[in-house]
């Protein structure tokens, strides 16, 4: 209880600096925007064309987003060394990585709603059809994007060519979860009724959600002292 | 006595195969329905299989790694991903090479396909992480993470792929189908080509955990002529 | 005297490079050790095996009985880097906030507007640390470490930069958490300095400890004295 | 045998062992790039180190 008390520091914190300064918000935001945009003018797409690809083109845009707001996470911390301020004050290093998770996870799912308006506009797509499976879909798909992020920006925060070592990493680690995201998303935005088909996805997110988070939540310490 | 060893096995490797391609080429028949290119499953099953037992030893050599702290442990899971990436490289190039010509294209989001591929992706990031970090402990440590990371995602990927399509051909060993899905002589020479393979797969781990260890000396000399 | 810090033949490694070689060392509560040595001696590794911050090979290591990444042992060690260890864009008293209420101080946002008073900085409670001076930050820093009431408290190079107000004021903090038998531990290069307030001090050359014990008068009246006796380089 | 798709059986077994050669030749530099720097950083421990015996080898010559 103490130590998720202790990560919700962690990530009001987080919170309260991304408010202030926006770094990462405004190039994920921006980033995700034009992407939607040069796709939809470079391609055109209709109606059925885009509830075919829509799904895929989404999460493509929120795992690139991702990337920004992830390589931010921790690098935040690096000026004034306020990372070893942290690791060696009381909060353990779980509760660090479930709050930087909990503050990436709340980041991109702001970059998500702002880019499913977007997507809206640009793609003629109804997306707000069955918007609680969608919020549903978005909160568990992004969880695991999020602490796929925090673990693997934590690892990199110290490298040389950190930005460039992150995505290499993570996209291969996300494709599990982005194919199951991007089936879910293609049944919701199709108005089909979800079959086992879908219900099987959503099964390999859970798992992965839970898989991961009990894993990185079991390597924190290994990741981040060192 | 290890260098001969491993010449030893390279050796005994090389002759085997020898045997082996002769066997291959002139002594077994072609496939009744596939002609020639089915002799690629001849390099195409080992080298996957060799890659699989890769990865599996590279997670223990992780955890071991991650338990003891011994730097055994972890040159030996470097060079072994090192050399499965090799074998997984080969393994999907082969089998693109046979899909082109039994089911016309290159490529196809088969779940053996899929995870063969995100195995080469995941290790592929494995040994760049290790490139990118130069102090020895803490790249030891973080490249442990991601191994033991990567492996779990492995699984997750094969079992949730598994659940869907597939358009590969199903398993043909004797272990798996309980016979009656290969010719026995060539299910024999499959075993014969995975042994060949392996030992040339064992005697590279070898030679390539010997320059890890060289490199860290290298590492810790140069901290010795920086502290003096 | 139970022991503040117990060091049991403790060997790091970088990579095969052993960077503390085979350290024992037991600090005393309430002591104030000096760790002495030249530049890549070790000091600062040690420090951060102590704070938690860096793991070690061989060997054990005891912070207040407990092992160094125990939530007992980070909850009672205050640990004051090379860094300021604040956030550039939160205001002094968010910033102390934050590091009060994870370190579980209770009413965090009193304890800070008291502490942001302690080191004069009250007026700046509500201004980010980017638009503070030098000394303001330096000050936030030692209120930053000092906030949780640590009882050890591991400082690295404490005096290197600081300006004198600062300067008063950590010799100040410093002396007052002694008297409530707070244990220091600081790696300097002041010799001077860091020799008038230990108790004790511990030379460390190439991860080695040559001399550990109380600090003696002879010391205070000869600061090189340590060096010339227990060092390679002070024999040559 | 058959000529079907002799080729592309040819191009399978070349691209095989294509790889699992050029993998042995960048092991084999690699080798040879660390034991390079291996000897210079022994000799530079040396020149540090052991600077007597150096000198004493620069006189006989």
């Amino acid at each position: 209880m103490k130590s998720l008390a202790q990560a919700l520091s962690v990530a009001r914190k987080d919170l309260a600096i991304e408010l202030r300064t926006k770094e990462s918000i405004n190039a994920a935001g921006a980033f995700a925007v034009v992407i939607l945009l040069l796709f939809s003018f470079a391609f055109d797409p209709g109606a059925d064309a885009t509830r075919e690809i829509g799904g895929g083109l989404l999460w493509l845009v929120f795992a690139f987003a991702g990337a920004l707001i992830f390589n931010r996470g921790f690098a935040r911390e690096l000026p004034n060394d306020c990372l070893d301020t942290l690791l060696s004050s009381a909060v353990s290093g779980a509760s660090l990585l479930l709050g930087k998770s909990f503050a990436n996870l709340l980041m991109l799912l702001a970059v998500e709603f702002l880019s499913l308006f977007v997507f809206g506009i640009f793609y003629d797509v109804r997306w707000w059809l069955r918007p609680l499976e969608l919020a549903a879909l978005c909160v568990l798909a992004t969880w695991g994007i999020s602490v796929i992020g925090a673990v693997f920006g934590a690892l990199t925060v110290n490298l040389r060519l950190r930005e460039l070592m992150l995505p290499v990493i993570i996209y291969p680690l996300l494709i599990p979860l982005l194919i199951a995201a991007i089936e879910i998303t293609n049944a919701l935005f199709s108005n089909r009724p979800l079959g086992s088909y879908e219900l099987l996805w959503g099964r390999v997110l859970l798992v992965f959600d839970i898989v991961f988070t009990a894993l990185a939540m079991a390597l924190a310490e290994t990741i981040l002292v060192n | 006595m290890r260098d001969k060893f491993v010449v030893a096995l390279a050796v005994a490797a090389g002759v085997l195969l020898a045997f082996n391609l002769y066997r291959i080429f002139l002594v077994l028949p072609d496939e009744a329905l596939q002609g020639a290119i089915y002799r690629i499953i001849f390099f195409h099953v080992p080298a996957a299989i060799t890659g699989m037992i890769g990865y599996f030893a590279a997670l223990l050599l992780s955890l071991a790694y991650l338990s003891f702290g011994n730097f055994r442990y972890d040159s030996l899971a470097a060079s072994v991903v090192e050399v499965s990436v090799v074998f997984s490289v080969v393994n999907i190039v082969t089998g693109s090479i046979w899909a082109r010509v039994i089911w016309g294209i290159w490529w196809t989001w088969d779940y053996r396909l899929t995870s063969a591929l995100v195995c080469v992706l995941i290790f592929s990031g494995y040994l760049m992480l290790r490139r990118a970090i130069d102090e020895p402990t803490q790249r030891a440590r973080l490249s442990a993470a991601l191994c033991v990371f990567g492996c779990i995602d492995v699984v997750i990927v094969w079992k949730s792929i598994e659940w869907f399509r597939t358009q590969h051909p199903g398993p043909v060993l004797s272990i798996r189908t309980g016979g009656g899905r290969i010719d026995p002589a060539m299910e024999q020479m499959l075993y014969l080509n995975f042994a060949a393979i392996l030992m040339i797969a064992i005697a590279l781990v070898l030679i390539r955990t010997r320059q890890e260890a060289t490199a860290r000396e290298i590492d810790s000399l140069r901290r010795i002529a920086n502290a003096a | 005297m139970p022991q503040a810090i117990e060091l049991d033949r403790l060997w790091k490694f970088y990579g095969d490079y052993p960077a503390l070689r085979d350290l024992s060392l037991n600090i005393a509560q309430g002591a104030c050790c000096a760790l002495l040595g030249r530049n890549g001696a070790g000091k600062t590794t040690l420090l951060r095996i102590l704070a938690g911050l860096s793991p070690f090979q061989r060997g054990t290591v005891r912070v207040c009985g407990e092992s160094p990444r125990s939530e007992k042992a980070r909850r009672l060690n205050g640990f004051l880097g090379h860094g300021i260890g604040v956030y550039e864009d939160l205001s002094g008293l968010e910033n102390l906030t934050f590091f009060a209420r994870v370190a579980g101080i209770e009413r965090p946002a009193s304890a800070s507007a008291h502490w942001l008073e302690r080191v004069g900085l009250a007026r700046a409670a509500s201004m980010p640390v980017r638009q503070f001076s030098r000394g303001m930050r330096q000050r936030l820093a030692l209120a930053r470490a000092f906030l949780h009431a640590p009882s050890v408290l591991l400082l690295d190079e404490p005096f290197t930069a600081l300006d004198d107000r600062a300067i008063a004021m950590l010799t100040e903090l410093l002396t007052e958490a002694r008297r409530r038998g707070a244990t220091l531990v600081l790696s300097t290069h002041q010799l001077r300095e860091a020799l008038a307030i230990a108790s004790h001090v511990a030379l460390i050359e190439n991860g080695r400890l040559c001399y550990a014990g109380e600090r003696t008068g002879d010391m205070l009246e000869d600061p090189a004295l340590l060096y010339r006796l227990y060092t390679k380089l002070g024999a040559a | 045998m058959d000529a079907r798709n002799f080729t592309f059986m040819f191009y399978g077994f070349l691209a095989a062992w294509l790889i699992v050669l050029l993998y042995v030749i960048s092991l084999a530099r690699r080798g040879a790039r660390l034991n390079r720097e291996l000897e210079q950083v022994k000799q530079l421990i040396g020149a540090d180190r052991a600077s007597e015996p150096a000198r004493l080898e620069d006189r006989s010559r």
